[in-house]
Formats: structure tokens, sequence, C-alpha cells
């Protein structure tokens, strides 16, 4: 089943792009047509999802024996939720791509088969099949921000390309070290997860690995100091390349780092938490902060995520079951609210061709609707209870602050500051009076439009109202993880807080 | 094999030369000094100037070989006769005459056009010389003396066979019609030492009364 | 008296090492020809002096070959030296200069 | 080396560089002797009787004659060009036995200038290298003749060294045949030719043993080689009057213009007696020895060697009588189109022949 | 004794022409330096008994390669003399750091590095018919018969691409 | 009567070169006899190409057999010059597939060369012959024989077209080095006999494991000679400056070709030597392979950034995927490096029928604004370049992933980490220069017309791609062959 969820959205790709050049209205109706089905595809697994840990619907075929590379798929709480995330997204960022009439069919190809690495990354359990999907996601991607972006798109996507380049060329230097020590220590080759985690490391390899494996992850989500490929790629992307950028491409990096990171050094994690902590918080800081000043709307979005990914990662260190609880749900929120807000630049970008905070003014007036919408997601991103953004980031200041207490403290400042400069844009861009005249004779959403932002919307609203829909199911995954790093290290996870436990109620962590 | 057949003619060729020349039998290299040749009949030599049989001159300095020659080389001037003793049987006779030998070129068109038969050449061909001022020959030393000699630079010399002053060029016969009928017949140049002795010129109507393709030239 | 092999072999050293500069230093297509023969006939002596060291008679059946294998280079070597000179009228390699990056 | 040895080995160079020099004076009058007779001509009679002194007084002048060094030359090349030229022309003939080796006391003198068992091969770097002093001559005087001269010299050395080595390599299988395994040394080839035929057929007995009966072809092949080798008619092109003025040496006069002359003539002198040597049997032929005396009998197979030797030096003077000189297009298709594949042909069915004869055929 | 003085005459010789060859701003005066190299470099042969090596490297050397190498000189115009001016810069500097670098790395070698020639050699005397055509003859048509016919094919090759590459193209100057 | 030894002749040991060599000579002679169309040439060589591929599986079923039963003196023939191990089986089965694919892809240069098509056909068989020889030799001088021979046949190639200037400087330049580098070779060969004694690599090793060698300076001086000659020959870095200018002066037909065959045989051989014949000495030689492996990958990843000709691009691409390849050696293991050989020349030989394709198959030079907007003017072109681009760039899912990643693996193994993360940092930057092709392609525009793939170069395309991405997928196989042809 897993394995029909990577392939379908390549067949739908195929199928796009065998419809004939000619017919170019066709090409993305159908493509979001497809898109549907890993939509109803990941529905159904998230329906039968069981809240359990470990793997569910495992999928293992053996790829090449002498290296010991499996076609090895799995799906667990971790995973759940981004591809679940990745199958929605993509049809929205499909359909909300009208703007695109240049090599359409192009685009929903690269879509589709991004789509299929993205989830492909979310399952794999072998590490080899992981880099492969990790790796391919880089090619789409960068055809999707060289071809349809804007101005800078080449240097943007190159710079893209090469920053994830490197970061994968460490990841694999990793995996291969990895490996080698394992077929030393067994005798046979394997490229498993699980069977990787059995390796027993020298603390110094330890620490190298982790560091390979962490700068590979970093530079994906991506962390201070390597994240500047990041403000370039999704201020040049097309509109749905940077939803998709945004909403999935960066939670690569989180996942990777709770998956990866976490199991198989736990005790290099354990080390190395404090540094990975500053460096998350030092980046929320630091995106908020340049996010203020940011003249470009969409410049603005970009920042606030290397902001909001800060908190990801804060969580995903802090190593209490709320934070990683956190972490994950986090990365759901950012990737909606994200992905919504980006929808938006992108609709005011289609009608004023312009993303200057200085260009607009007084829009409120002129555009209630969307207003409306860009209000509920800068709420939501900011954090206010009842949306899902509050849910994800009280989690992990929560949780952090029982391990990395002064870190956590940090990190609520970057809340405020969040309100400050997301706030503050929309002051000068909404409120006030429409002085340009450009600005007068916009026209509001479109029904389409509405209802592309809709479904965002009601999610958004669903998790943060009731996010155990989603946390029962992380949970033990999650903890999972934390007990993995409990028995291979001395660390020993704090008992959750008082709100902490309000709010896991859903966490059956006895 | 064509070729080799060829090759082998070739071969032959030069061999049997060779064979034929060592019994002398086609050795056509003479010893020149040593042995000399039989010139041919119309050898042309150096030049003369003729006299009749009574020892007067023949020529009277009409200058028509001179304007003839093309090499420019002959220079001729005129004198009357004295009366009393007349060089020559006309009015006038060659008072001066000189060839420059260094710019002859042997055509003998001189001695076609001269109307008295008086230049004639020889067979007579060495007539090398130390200095250029020898080579232009004059009146005396063309002018043959009653006995058909002439002066020569090196009358005593192995090469010089004076001799050949005797043989004249044959071409002289060849050609000059006299067009004149008194002379039809009549064999005018007797005793010449240059250019010997032959059968009397025809005349016109004989002339005619041959076939055509005999003898076509005038 | 009999030199030792390493003298000999020493002298192949010695040429190969000028055949290999005089090919780095000189200009000329034939001098830089002639350079590497003379870097072939220095591996000629150091087979046959080796050979005759060891008393092995493969060194001299190896000259052989290295022989031909520097016959047919001149060849082809030659060949392409003259088709360059009918464009270019120039044995010089600094003035093959159209291929740059 | 004992001193009688070493006594002989001088003996030995000396007289046959000698015996060289005195044949190439007799050569050069021969030439032209000859040449007149073919052309119906006397040639040279004033020198000596029948004018045999010509070359002499020639080679007087020449040396007496001043050496002009045109001033476009290359110095160093321009002299050294004549002595590249002499040097291989005399060292080939060192290898040519010339006369049957006697005894003094109880060492053995060969006439021969050395005899290498690699001897041949000897004659054939030689020969290659003949073509150097051409080359320089040509290159080093400045000027556009000798230079074509010297271009045409490296072509044709370079197209008919090919065939005449394959002519040589054809006899040097034969020998094999007729001793125990091939050789390459000159005089062990003429050993080889001494007697009959008469083991074959009793027929044959009054033909002698010369290879030139079995391999015609080779001789053939080789001979036209050699006079393309030595730049003669009809393969002077080289020195082409008629185009090239006077050819590679047109810029040479006085000694060095001589010295090339000198080479030329050795060098035809040389290669008559290495195709003597190979095909006609050398010095072999019946010495009658006891029945002649001692010293006639001992001088017999010089004089045989002489004139078999002068047989095909007057095969050069022929041609050159005969033939008109090739077109160049001509030498080149003459050399690689027909005589490389006449000799490799040649040489594989003789090969063959001589294969089938002494192994049987090949699956019996 | 005899090999002693030969040996260091030919070495001069080689030496000598080898460095022609580099120094010689002639092409011409490169190849007669090659040709002496070749001839010392035979006698060197010679010298070691390699007889029909030495006979075959004066025919084919100097015989066939340096003769076509003149061919090529003249024909394509020996009066154009090289151009000395260095065009890659420090290329001089680099080739003299290489020779000195690895004259020193022989210097060295021989001063401390108790260096051997020939470390496998057996100390036994070379036998007399090692040179002759006889004994190399057995070799190359036994044991090297693969490598004789791939000679072969080697040199088709050669005259193949030659004429391929020499041929003159119509319509072209 | 003179007595004959009967050589040791074993024909299945060279049965491909023998048809291969017949092959060619056969195209020149039905050439100047019957003059016929291209076609007929083209079947003759494809005839010749598919019967020697066959006899390449025969002679790995035999190698298979004698191995099983251990007989492997039976593998070695020709007294010693030639060894039919797996080895030399598979690399000739590339080579062959290579050469196949080469001609395909320099078929329409075949055409325009008119009657000198034969002669570049036959010239194609006769390297693959010397190629092929080379990697099977077991006698060093054989194998510089067959060096030469496959050589010199691409000296002549490189400089066969009718566009003639710049081809002839490229194969003046390539025949000047690539001497240079035959001699360098040699002497080393001469100096490994010197202090060795022998001339065949078995032998050699044989010679190893009963002495030891107490003053080694001659042999090391030779094996690192060989290892300059070969390095030159497959344009490792600093031996790869004749690299970029042939690459880009010879005739687009058949460079791709050119390239591979060098690159195949150069790393076999090289393989061979250092592993089979002295593996004894590696403390000495693998740091110096490291070194050179890690100089050509930064070299060439380096200076292929700034090259705006797309040939010079992919001749520095080389240098540093010769650093790749040799990472493999360092591994001191032949799999990884005969499946990153096999896959690298096919993605080469398909680059370069692309740009046969673009900038026509005798030109030379391929500016790299030759490829803007091929993505537009031949979408299927320029996804195939793309695919093969991405391929040599290692991107997963490619055949260059997997390469990459064997020999990393393999070179991480034997404990040369820190050769890993070079070649990871090179693999890096040379993303970058492949990119700014694909830019090009996908993000430039053009107006110019639409590019007529022809029939040959389509099929190369196909293959090349489906190679590239078949590999990438399911290496197995090919991978599984590759570990069984080890050298003897």
């Amino acid at each position: 089943m897993l394995t029909w969820l990577i392939a379908l959205p390549v067949i739908a790709a195929a199928i796009v792009a065998l419809v004939p050049g000619r017919v170019k209205e066709l090409h993305l109706p159908l493509g979001v047509a497809l898109a549907v089905l890993p939509l109803a595809l990941a529905g159904y697994v998230f329906w039968v999802f069981e809240p359990i840990a470990g793997y569910q619907f495992v999928q293992q075929a053996v790829w090449y024996e002498p290296w010991g590379i499996s076609w090895s798929l799995g799906i667990d709480g971790v995973s759940m939720p981004m591809v679940l995330l990745t199958a929605i997204l993509v049809p929205i960022a499909l359909a909300a791509s009208t703007s695109i009439t240049r090599r359409t069919k192009e685009f929903v190809v690269y879509t589709l088969l991004l789509e299929a690495g993205m989830i492909g990354v979310f399952l794999a359990l072998d590490l080899f099949l992981f880099f492969v999907f990790f790796e391919a996601i880089l090619i789409p991607m960068y055809f999707i921000i060289g071809i349809w972006g804007s101005d800078r798109r080449i240097y943007a996507a190159m710079k893209f390309f090469i920053f994830t380049a490197f970061g994968s060329a460490v990841l694999l230097a990793g995996i291969i070290a990895l490996a080698v020590t394992y077929a030393d220590q067994f005798g046979s080759a394997s490229f498993a997860l699980s069977d990787l985690m059995n390796v027993q490391l020298s603390t110094g390899a330890e620490r190298w690995l982790f560091a390979a494996f962490a700068l590979a992850f970093a530079i994906k989500v991506p962390l201070f100091p390597v994240h500047t490929w990041l403000p370039d790629a999704h201020t040049e992307a097309p509109t749905a390349g940077s939803v998709l950028l945004a909403a999935v491409l960066l939670k690569l990096g989180t996942y990777g780092l709770l998956r990866f990171n976490l199991s198989l050094f736990p005790e290099a994690s354990v080390d190395a938490a404090w540094i990975m902590g500053t460096l998350a918080v030092i980046g929320i800081i630091y995106g908020a902060v340049v996010a203020i000043v940011q003249p470009d709307l969409k410049r603005l979005v970009a920042y606030s995520s290397v902001s909001h990914l800060g908190f990801i990662v804060l969580g995903t260190f802090a190593l209490t079951s709320g934070s990683l609880q956190g972490a994950v749900i986090q990365n759901v929120n950012h990737g909606l609210v994200t992905g919504a807000l980006f929808l938006l630049v992108g609709m005011i970008y289609e009608r004023r061709h312009t993303k200057q905070i200085s260009e607009f003014g007084g829009l409120q007036k002129v555009m209630p609707v969307f207003a409306g919408f860009f209000l509920f997601m800068i709420f939501a991103s900011i954090g206010l209870p009842g949306l899902n953004g509050f849910v994800g980031e009280f989690l992990i200041l929560i949780g952090s602050y029982s391990t990395l207490p002064a870190l956590a403290i940090v990190a609520a400042i970057g809340v405020v500051l969040a309100a400050i400069y997301m706030l503050w844009a929309y002051e000068r861009v909404f409120t006030g009076v429409p002085d340009k005249e450009e600005n007068a004779a916009l026209s509001d959403l479109s029904i389409r439009e509405i209802s592309l932002l809709a479904p965002l919307a009601i999610l958004v609203l669903v998790i943060g109202l009731y996010p155990n829909i989603l946390l029962d199911k992380i949970a033990p995954s999650t903890e999972a993880v934390l007990d993995h790093i409990e028995e291979q290290t001395e660390f020993v996870r704090p008992e959750p807080g008082r709100l902490g436990d309000v709010l896991v109620a859903g966490g059956d962590h006895e | 094999m064509g070729v080799i057949r060829e090759f082998i003619k070739g071969l032959r060729v030069t061999g049997g030369t060779m064979l034929r020349t060592i019994t002398g039998e086609e050795l056509v290299t003479t010893e020149y000094p040593k042995e000399m040749r039989q010139k041919p009949p119309r050898f042309h030599g150096r030049h003369v100037l003729n006299r009749y049989p009574d020892g007067m001159e023949k020529c009277i300095g009409c200058e028509l070989c001179a304007g003839v020659c093309p090499a420019k080389c002959i220079f001729v001037r005129g004198m009357d006769n004295d009366p009393e003793n007349p060089t020559s049987p006309g009015e006038r006779f060659g008072f001066v005459y000189e060839i420059n030998m260094l710019r002859c070129i042997f055509c003998a068109l001189c001695v076609e056009a001269c109307p008295t038969e008086a230049i004639t050449m020889t067979h007579l061909f060495e007539m090398s010389t130390t200095n250029r001022e020898d080579a232009i020959y004059t009146r005396e030393t063309l002018l043959m003396d009653e006995k058909g000699g002439v002066p020569h630079m090196f009358p005593d010399d192995e090469l010089a066979d004076m001799d050949e002053l005797a043989v004249a060029d044959g071409w002289v016969k060849a050609t000059a019609p006299s067009g004149m009928t008194s002379y039809q017949g009549v064999k005018m140049w007797q005793g010449t030492p240059g250019p010997g002795d032959w059968d009397p010129e025809p005349g016109q109507s004989e002339l005619d009364a041959r076939s055509p393709t005999e003898d076509d030239d005038g | 008296m009999i030199v030792a092999a390493g003298w000999y072999m020493a002298l192949a050293a010695a040429l190969f090492v000028i055949g290999a500069l005089g090919l780095l230093l000189r200009r000329n297509a034939l001098v830089m020809f002639m350079c590497i023969e003379l870097m072939l006939n220095a591996v000629n002596l150091t087979l046959i002096s080796a050979g005759r060291a060891l008393n092995d008679l493969n060194g001299q059946v190896a000259v052989f070959v290295v022989l031909v294998v520097a016959a047919a280079e001149v060849v082809v070597g030659l060949a392409i030296i003259v088709a360059v000179f009918r464009r270019r009228a120039t044995a010089s390699v600094d003035e093959l200069s159209e291929l740059r990056g | 080396m004992s001193w009688p040895e070493f006594g002989i080995i001088a003996f030995r160079v000396v007289v046959t560089f000698v015996l060289l020099l005195v044949v190439t004076v007799i050569n050069v009058w021969a030439e032209r002797k000859i040449l007149a007779d073919m052309q119906s001509r006397i040639g040279p009679s004033r020198a000596g009787p029948w004018g045999i002194l010509q070359t002499v007084a020639d080679g007087l002048k020449l040396f007496f004659k001043e050496s002009v060094i045109p001033r476009k030359v290359e110095l160093g090349m321009y002299l050294l060009a004549p002595f590249l030229a002499i040097i291989p022309a005399f060292l080939i003939f060192m290898m040519v036995p010339w006369g049957k080796p006697f005894m003094i006391g109880d060492h053995e003198v060969a006439l021969q200038g050395a005899d290498l068992n690699i001897g041949l091969l000897f004659i054939l770097a030689m020969s290659s290298m003949a073509v150097y002093g051409v080359v320089l001559a040509g290159w080093s005087s400045g000027s556009k003749y000798p230079l074509l001269g010297a271009v045409r010299a490296t072509a044709q050395a370079i197209s008919y060294e090919a065939a005449m080595g394959l002519a040589m390599v054809a006899v040097v299988v034969f020998t094999a045949t007729q001793g125990e395994g091939g050789t390459l040394s000159m005089a062990e080839i003429v050993e080889r030719q001494t007697g009959t035929w008469g083991d074959i057929s009793p027929v044959l007995s009054f033909v002698p043993r010369w290879n030139l009966f079995p391999q015609f072809a080779a001789f053939a092949i080789f001979l036209v080689a050699i006079v393309a080798e030595t730049n003669r008619a009809p393969f002077d092109l080289v020195e082409a009057e008629q185009e090239l003025v006077g050819g590679f040496h047109t810029e040479y006069s006085g000694m060095r213009f001589a010295m090339f002359f000198l080479a030329e003539y050795v060098n035809i002198f040389s290669m008559s007696a290495i195709a003597a040597t190979l095909f006609l049997g050398g010095w072999a032929g019946p010495t009658f020895e006891g029945s002649l005396p001692g010293l006639i009998s001992g001088s017999l197979p010089t004089i045989y060697f002489l004139i078999k030797t002068y047989a095909i030096v007057f095969i050069f003077f022929w041609l050159r009588a005969t033939l008109p000189r090739l077109r160049y297009d001509q030498l080149m298709t003459l050399g690689w189109k027909r005589l490389i594949p006449a000799a490799l042909t040649w040489l594989v069915i003789s090969t063959v022949a001589i294969g089938f004869r002494q192994f049987g055929a090949p699956w019996s | 004794m005899a090999e002693t003085i030969l040996f260091v005459l030919m070495a001069m010789g080689a030496l000598v022409g080898a460095v022609t060859i580099v120094a010689a701003r002639n092409p011409v005066y490169s190849a007669m330096g090659l040709l002496g190299t070749l001839f010392s470099v035979a006698v060197l042969y010679v010298l070691q008994l390699a007889h029909l090596v030495a006979a075959v490297q004066v025919i084919v050397y100097a015989g066939a390669v340096l003769t076509l190498f003149l061919f090529v000189i003249m024909l394509i115009g020996v009066d154009k003399s090289e151009d000395w001016d260095e065009k890659l810069p420090y290329q001089r500097a680099f080739v003299g750091g290489l020779g000195g670098l690895i004259v020193l790395f022989a210097g060295a070698l021989t001063v401390f590095g108790n260096f051997d020639w020939v470390p496998a050699a057996t100390n036994t005397i070379p036998e007399a018919t090692n040179g002759t055509i006889q004994a190399i003859a057995e070799l190359l048509f036994t044991d090297w018969v693969l490598a004789f016919e791939a000679t072969a094919l080697l040199l088709t090759i050669a005259a193949a691409g030659a004429i391929g590459l020499a041929h003159h193209r119509t319509g072209q100057t | 009567m003179i007595e004959i030894t009967t050589p040791d002749v074993s024909w299945i040991a060279i049965l491909p070169e023998l048809v291969l060599a017949l092959g060619a000579v056969g195209v020149l002679l039905v050439e100047v006899q019957w003059k016929p169309a291209t076609r007929v040439l083209g079947a003759i060589s494809a005839i010749t190409l598919v019967i020697a591929i066959f006899f390449t599986f025969l002679q790995w079923a035999q190698a298979g057999d004698a191995l099983e039963v251990g007989g492997l003196d039976e593998l070695v023939a020709f007294s010693g010059m030639i060894v039919m191990d797996g080895f030399a089986v598979f690399g000739r089965f590339v080579l062959l597939v290579m050469a196949g694919l080469g001609l395909l892809a320099g078929w329409r240069l075949v055409e325009r060369l008119n009657r000198r098509g034969a002669e570049a056909i036959a010239l194609v068989l006769l390297a693959t012959t010397g190629f092929s020889i080379m990697v099977a030799s077991n006698n060093l001088v054989m194998m510089f024989l067959g060096l030469e021979i496959g050589s010199i046949s691409l000296y002549i190639l490189a400089g066969l077209t009718e566009e003639k200037t710049k081809a002839d400087e490229a194969a003046m330049k390539y025949f000047l080095l690539g001497s240079f580098a035959s001699a360098i070779f040699v002497y080393g060969v001469a100096l490994l006999y010197a202090g060795t004694g022998q001339l065949e690599i078995l032998a050699i090793r044989q010679f190893f494991t009963e002495f030891i060698v107490t003053r080694p300076a001659v042999i090391l001086i030779g094996l690192a000679l060989i290892i300059v000659g070969l390095g030159f020959k497959v344009s490792a870095a600093p031996f790869h400056s004749w690299a970029p200018d042939v690459y880009q002066g010879a005739p687009s037909g058949v460079v791709g070709y050119m390239a591979a065959m060098a690159k195949i045989a150069g790393f076999l051989a090289m393989a061979r030597i250092l592993l089979t014949a002295v593996p004894q000495l590696d403390d000495s030689w693998l740091p110096v392979i490291a070194g050179i492996s890690a100089l050509s990958m930064l070299v060439g990843s380096t200076i292929a950034l700034v090259q705006s000709d797309v040939r010079r691009l992919l001749a520095y691409s080389g240098v540093a995927h010769a650093g790749f390849i040799l990472t493999g050696i360092v591994g001191g293991a032949t799999t990884g490096m005969l499946f990153y050989v096999t896959v690298y020349s096919i993605q080469l030989i398909g680059a370069f029928a692309v740009v046969a394709v673009v900038s026509g198959p005798s030109s030379s030079g391929s500016s790299i604004d030759e490829y803007r907007g091929l993505a537009r003017r031949s979408p299927a072109l320029g996804a195939a370049f793309a695919v093969l681009l991405l391929g040599m760039a290692g991107l997963p899912l490619t055949s260059g992933f997997v390469a990459k990643f064997g020999v990393f693996s393999e070179a991480w193994a034997n404990g040369y980490g820190w050769l890993v993360i070079v070649a990871l940092l090179a693999s890096v930057i040379s993303f970058a220069f492949y990119l700014r092709v694909i830019v090009a392609m996908y993000m430039e525009e053009t107006e110019e017309e639409g590019i007529v793939v022809s029939l040959a170069a389509r099929w190369v395309l196909t293959i090349a791609v489906a190679g590239t991405v078949l590999a990438g997928i399911l290496p197995a196989p090919l991978i599984d062959l590759a570990a069984d042809a080890f050298p003897l």
C-alpha cells in the first residue's frame, strides 16, 4: 500500500506526460485530479493508522543483496502526519498554479514527481532508499524554481541545489561510514534503519557521524547559519514551489533529525542537544528579527519559516515527550500555515505583480476576504490559542523548558517577535487607506481561490481545537524514540510538566 | 608483360648499338681535327665575292645584299667605274664591302638577292679570331683572286682546309633564274672558282613545257 | 672488463629525463616528437641492459615490440603533423591555439 | 688480440678499401665509355690509353679546384654532408667477401673487410644511412633545387629500401635450405653457393649453385631496388638535371662534389657486389686447384667476383643508357604498388615452397 | 677495457646527441642529434651482445624513422625558425624545477638510497648466444607470437591511418 | 633439419580480438573492392561486434568453469601473454558494447566522411581490438602494445573529419601527449622488468611472494611511471591537460567513444597492474593513487565550473570522474570500479552523442550557448541529456549514484575516509556545472528551430538513458557481474 502511495504520483506524472502538449488547458486540471488519488490513499492510511509504537504497513523487498539495500517502507506516528500533509498540499499547490501558463505540462509532471519523492522520503526505512529519495527530490524542485521562478530564479535554483547537494554529500559520507562500520561488525552489509541502530560506535565516531547527519538535515531545515539559500529559493520560486518547499521540503530536515539523528546516535544527540538547541534558538530570533525588516512580503514569510523551524528543532532536541510531539505537530502546522501564506502572497502577486510591502496599503478595503484569510493565517502563525500554531509552539516551549530552560525562555521571545513582524506587515499591507491607484482596482478572491484556502483554514482550526486527532497517533512513536534514547544512554526524560499533562492527554505513556 | 617486352626492346637497342659501335659499324663520332667529314652540299660557310673569268669583279655595288640582310651585317658602298680601267663590267662596282661575321647568321639571303651572283657562300667554316675587329671581313678578305683563293685568318692552320673555298654553296644553283630570254640555255657563269661548274639555266619556255608537278617553284 | 648494467641504465635514465624535459620545454611539434623517440630509446636501452643483467632474452624481444610501436607512432605522428602543416604552415604547438576554454 | 691477428684485420680493411677505390676509378671511366658506345660515341679517349686515366685527371682537377661555399648554407651540415655520404658507402663494402679466404701460416685471411653474423642487416643499415648525405647536402645548401632533391631522396630511399630488404629476406630464408639454419653472414652465404645443383638432378650438374636460379624474382626485385637506392637512372630524380639543375649537389664544387661523386660510384659497386654475392655466388667458381699454378688458382675467385660484379655494374650503365627518367609519381607507384607487393608475394611463395621442402606438407 | 672505453665514448655521444635534440634551434640539427644518439645507443647494444637489436635499431630508427623525420622537416619548411619566446609563463621555470627535482632525487637515491638498478639479478654470466637471431627468433615465434601478430595489426593501423590523415580532400585547400 | 617449437596457441582467449581485427580488415577490403553503401559497412561492423560479444559470453562461461575446477592455469594463454579471467572478459564485453554505441553515435560522421567512412569504422574496431588486448594482457609489454594499438587508432580518429583545422590540432595534441604517456608507461614497464626480472603480471606477483626486495627503489619508480602513464591515458589530474583540447577539437561523433575507450582500458589496466601484480606494495602506491584521485576530483570539478564549452566541460568532468573511479582502486577492489567505468562510459558516449546532434557530427567546439533552450527545441533530446548529466553528477536513481556509492563504500572500507569526503565535496561542486548545462537547456530561451535527431543517435540515446536509469534503479545484475569479474 505504501508503495502505491509513492507509485501513484509517479503514474500520475507519467499519464500527464503522455498527454499531448497541444491540449494545454487539460494538463493542470488533470494533474490536480490525479493528485487527489494519493491524497485519498493517504487519507485511508490515516484512517486505518493505529496509534502504536513501531512501523506499520511495513513493506520490504530486497533491492541488492550484497550491499544490503532494500526497498523497505513503513509508516509510524512521526511520518504519518508528514505524508498526509504532503498529500494534501500537492493538489492545492497544483490547483493554485493557474498563473503558470508556460510549459504547464512539465510543471505538473515535476510537481507530481516531487510528491512521490517527498512521500518516499517519509516512508523509507532503509537509509540508502531514504537517501535516494532525499536526493531525487532536488531535481524536480530545482526545475520548478529554475523554470517557473521569477527574475533571479537561476541563481536561486542553483543556490538551493548546491546547498542541499552539499548536505546530501555529507549525509552520504555518513551513511557510507555507518554502513561500512555495520558491515565490519556484523559481517553483512545492511542499510536498514533498524539494523544500523544496533551498530556500536565509539564516542568520537558517533559524534562525527551525528555531525554529518545533522549538517545535512540542518541545511535542509534550514538551521542557522546554513539557512541563506532559503529566502532566495522561496522568493524566486513560483507559488506552488514556495508552498511545497516551505510546507514539505523543509520538513525533510526536521523529520530527518528526529528520525535518524535521535535513533542512530542517541548519545551524541544527548550530548549535542544544547548545541542544536542553541542554533535553533539563534535561528528563531535571527529569523524573526530579519523578517521584521523585510520589505518583500514573500521574503518575510520565508524568514518567518526560518524562525518557526527553529522551534521545531528546538523541540526535537529538547528530548521530552511534549517537545517531540510538539515538534511533529508543529511540522504539520507550519506546513499548513506557511503554505497558506505563500498561497496568499502568490494570489496578491498575481494581481499586482509585486511583493513589495511598500507597494500595498489599505487592501482591507478592497479585498476583505483576502485580508480575512491573511489575518487568520497570521494568527495561526503567531500561535493564537485555538489555532494550530499555538498547540505546537506551546508544546515545544513547555517541553523544552524542562530540559533546556534557558533556551526555551529565549525562544519564547521569538513568539513575541513573530507577532511583531506579522502584525506589522499586516498593518502596512492591509490597514489604512488604499493610497495607490493600482491597489484600488484589485479584485477580491475568486471562488476557486477561496476553495483552495478553505481546506487549509479548516485544518488549521481543527488541529487548533482538537490536536489529539494527531497527537494520539504521534505520541507512541515519539515515546518510542525517547525510550530508545534512554536505553542507549544515561539520559532520563523529565516527567512532563503539568500543562504538558493536560495537553498530552492522549499520550499513553505509562 | 607488355612493359617488359618494351623494356627488353629498349635494352636491345642500346646493347646492339654498343656492339655496333665497338665494331666501328655505327660509330658516328669523328675525331674532328684528325679526320674531317664530308660537308653537305648546301653547307653555308664564309662568303666570297666572285669574279668573272676575265678577272672583272661581279659585284656592282647595288647594296641589295645589304638591304636584304636580316642581321644587318653587310655594309656596301658602290662607286662609278673608271671608264678607262673598269673594275666590273657595269657602271659601278662595289667600292666598300664589309661583312660582320659575328652578326651574320649564315642565311644566304644576300646570295639570293645578288643580281650578279657576285656573293656566294663557301664550305669554309673555321673562322675563329682572337679579337672582334678581325671578325669584320672586308672587301680585301672577301674578294677572290684570279686563282680562286681569298685571304684567310689562319691559312696555315691545320684546321683551315682552304680547299673548302673552292666548293660553293649549292643553293646558288637551285635558284636565280635569269628571267631574260636572251640568256636562255646559255651557260653564263663559267670558270668562277667559287660557284664551280654547272649546267645552264633552263628558259621560261622549257620550264612551261615541264609538267607542273615536277617543278612548281619559280 | 664488463661495465655494470647499472651504468647503462643510468645512461638510459638520463636520456629519458632529457627527452621528457625536452618535450615539455620545446614548442616545435617535430622536436617534441623526436624527444618522444629519444624516450623510447631510453626504454629500449633499459630493457636490454636489464635483460643482460638478468640473463633473460625477454628484454631483447620486448625491445622489438617497442621498436615497432615507435615506428607506427612515427608514421601516424608525422601524418598528423603534415596534415596540420597543410592548414597552418607552422609546426609550433604554441600557435595551435584554436582550442581554448 | 695478438699482433698477427691485428695485422690481418688491418690488412683486410686496407686492402678492401684500396680495392674499392681502384675499382671506383675504373667504374667512372667504364660508365663513360660504355655510355658512349651505347650512344655511338667514343667516350673519353685522351687521357691515357683509351682514356683510362680520365677519372684520375678529373679527380686531380676537382681536387685542385676552388671549393666555393655559398653564402646561405648551413655551414656545419654543409661540410658534414659529403662525409656522411661517403662513409656508409665504404662501410657497406666492408661486408662483401671479394675472394676466397686463404691461409698465412695458421691464420686464415678472409678477403673481406669484416664478417658479421648480421652482415646483411648491417648492409641494410648502412644503405639506409646513405641517404643522410644526400638529404643533408640538399638541405644545408640553402637553395631550392638541392632541397627538392633532398626531399625526393628521402622518399625514394624509404620506398625502395623496403623492397630491397624483402628481397634479401627471401634469400636469407632460402639459405636455410643450403645449410644448417638460415644465415645473414655474407661469407656464409657465399660458401653455401659453392658447387653445382648436381645433387638435384645430374642434368643440372653444370649449373652453379647460385641463388639466382631459385630466387630469380628476388634477384629482379633486388636489382630494381638497388638501382633506386643508389639514385641511378632511371631513378635519378634526386639530381634530375633537367628539373633540378644538379639536384642535391648543385651548390657543391671541388673536392666536396668529388666526394658525392665518389660515393655514388662506390655505392654502385658495393650494391652490385652485394647482388653478386647474394645471387651470383660471389667469388664462387671453379678454381682448378692443382691443374693451375697456385697463384692463378688463388686469384681466380677474386676474378670471378669482379666479373660477376661488373656484370651487374654493366646493367646499371645499360639501364642508364636505355631508360628515360621516371616521373615522381611513377617512381612511387613502382615502389609501393608494384615492387613491394611483388616482393611480399615472392617472399610468401618462396617461403611456403621452402617450408614444403624442409618440413613436408603440414597435413602429412 | 675495450667495453669501458667504448661505453664512455658512446655514452658521451648519446648524451651530446640528446642535448642537441633539445637545445638545437633548427629541427634538422635536432634530427642529427637524434641520429647521433641512435647510433651511440646501437653501439651500446652491441656492447651488450644484442647484435640483432643494434642492427634493427639502425635500420628502423636511423634508416626509416629519422629519414621520415627529415622528409617532413624538409616538406614543411625548415626555414621557419622556432619562436623561442615562451608563450606559457612559468613553463620554463616549471621544466627547470622539474629537472632540478629529478636530479636531486637521483642524487639522493645514489647517495643515500643504497640503490640497486637490477635487484632481481642473479649474477649469472650472460650467454654469448643471447644476441643471435636464432635465440631471439625462437622466443619471438613461440612465447611472443601473439605480440608479434599484434604488431602486424599496429602497422596496419598506422598505414591505413596515415593514408586517411594525409589524404587530400578535394575542394579544400 | 631445423626443429620447430610450436607456440602455445589458445584460440578462445583471443577470439573476440580476432573477430574484431578480421572485421576491421574486412571493412577496409570491402570498401576498396566494392565501394558499397555505408550501410553495408555498418552491417559488417555490427555483425563483427555481435560475433565478438557472443565470444565474450563463451569466454565468460569458460572462465567460470575454469575457476570452479580451480584450473587457473587454463586461463593463461599464449605463454602468459593473455589471461582470460573474468576481469578481462568483462572489460572486453564493456569495450565491445561501447564500440557498438560509439559507432552508432558516430554514424552521421561516418556517413559524412563518404569513402573514408570505412576507415573510421575500421579504426573504431581496431581501437577496440587494441584496448581489448590491453585489458586482457598478462604481459606488460603486451599491455603496452594493446595500449598503443588502441591509442594510435584514436589519434587518427581524432583527426579524421572533413572539417579539419581544429581536428588536426586536437589530433596533434592528443598524439604528442598520448605518445609521451605511452613512453612514460613503457619506461615504467622497463624499470619494473629491471627490478623484478619479469614482464608478466602474474609472474611479478609470484616474484613478490617468493622474494623480499630489500632495495625496491627501481620497482617503485617504475610503478610510479606506470601510474603516471596510465594517468595520462585516463586523464587524471595532474596529467589531464590534453583532455579538454582533444575533446573539444576532435569530431564530436567519436569523442565519446574515444574518451570512453581510453578510460575503460586505462583503468582496467591500472587495476590489473596494481591489484594483481603488486598488491604487496600497496603501502607505497595506495597513498599515491589516493592523492591523484583527490587532486583529479578537485581539479576536474573546479575547472569545469568556469568552462563555457560543453565539450571542455565534459572533459573536465571526465577528469573528476577519473578521480572518482580511482577511489575504487583505492578501495582495493574492482567491483565498484568496473561498475563505475561501465556506466560512466555509457553516459559519456550518450552525452557526446547529444553534442554531436547539437553541434554537428564533425564540428569542433560546442559552446554552452548552443544548448540554450534545447529542452524546447527538442524535448526528448534535452531530457536525455539532462538524465545523462544527472547520471554523471551521481544523482540517485541514476547509475552514477550507485557507481559512486559503490566506489566510495569500497574506499571507506579500505580506510580512506578522507578521500571519500573529498570525493563527496567534489561531487557537490560538480553538480554546479552539470546544472549549468541543464539551466541552459531548460531555463533559458531561444528562437532557434527544432533539431532533427538521426535514427542512430536516437538509438544511442535511448540505450544510454535506459542504461543510466536502469542501472540506477536495478543495479544488481551488473554489480553481480562486476563482482564476479575480479582479476586473476
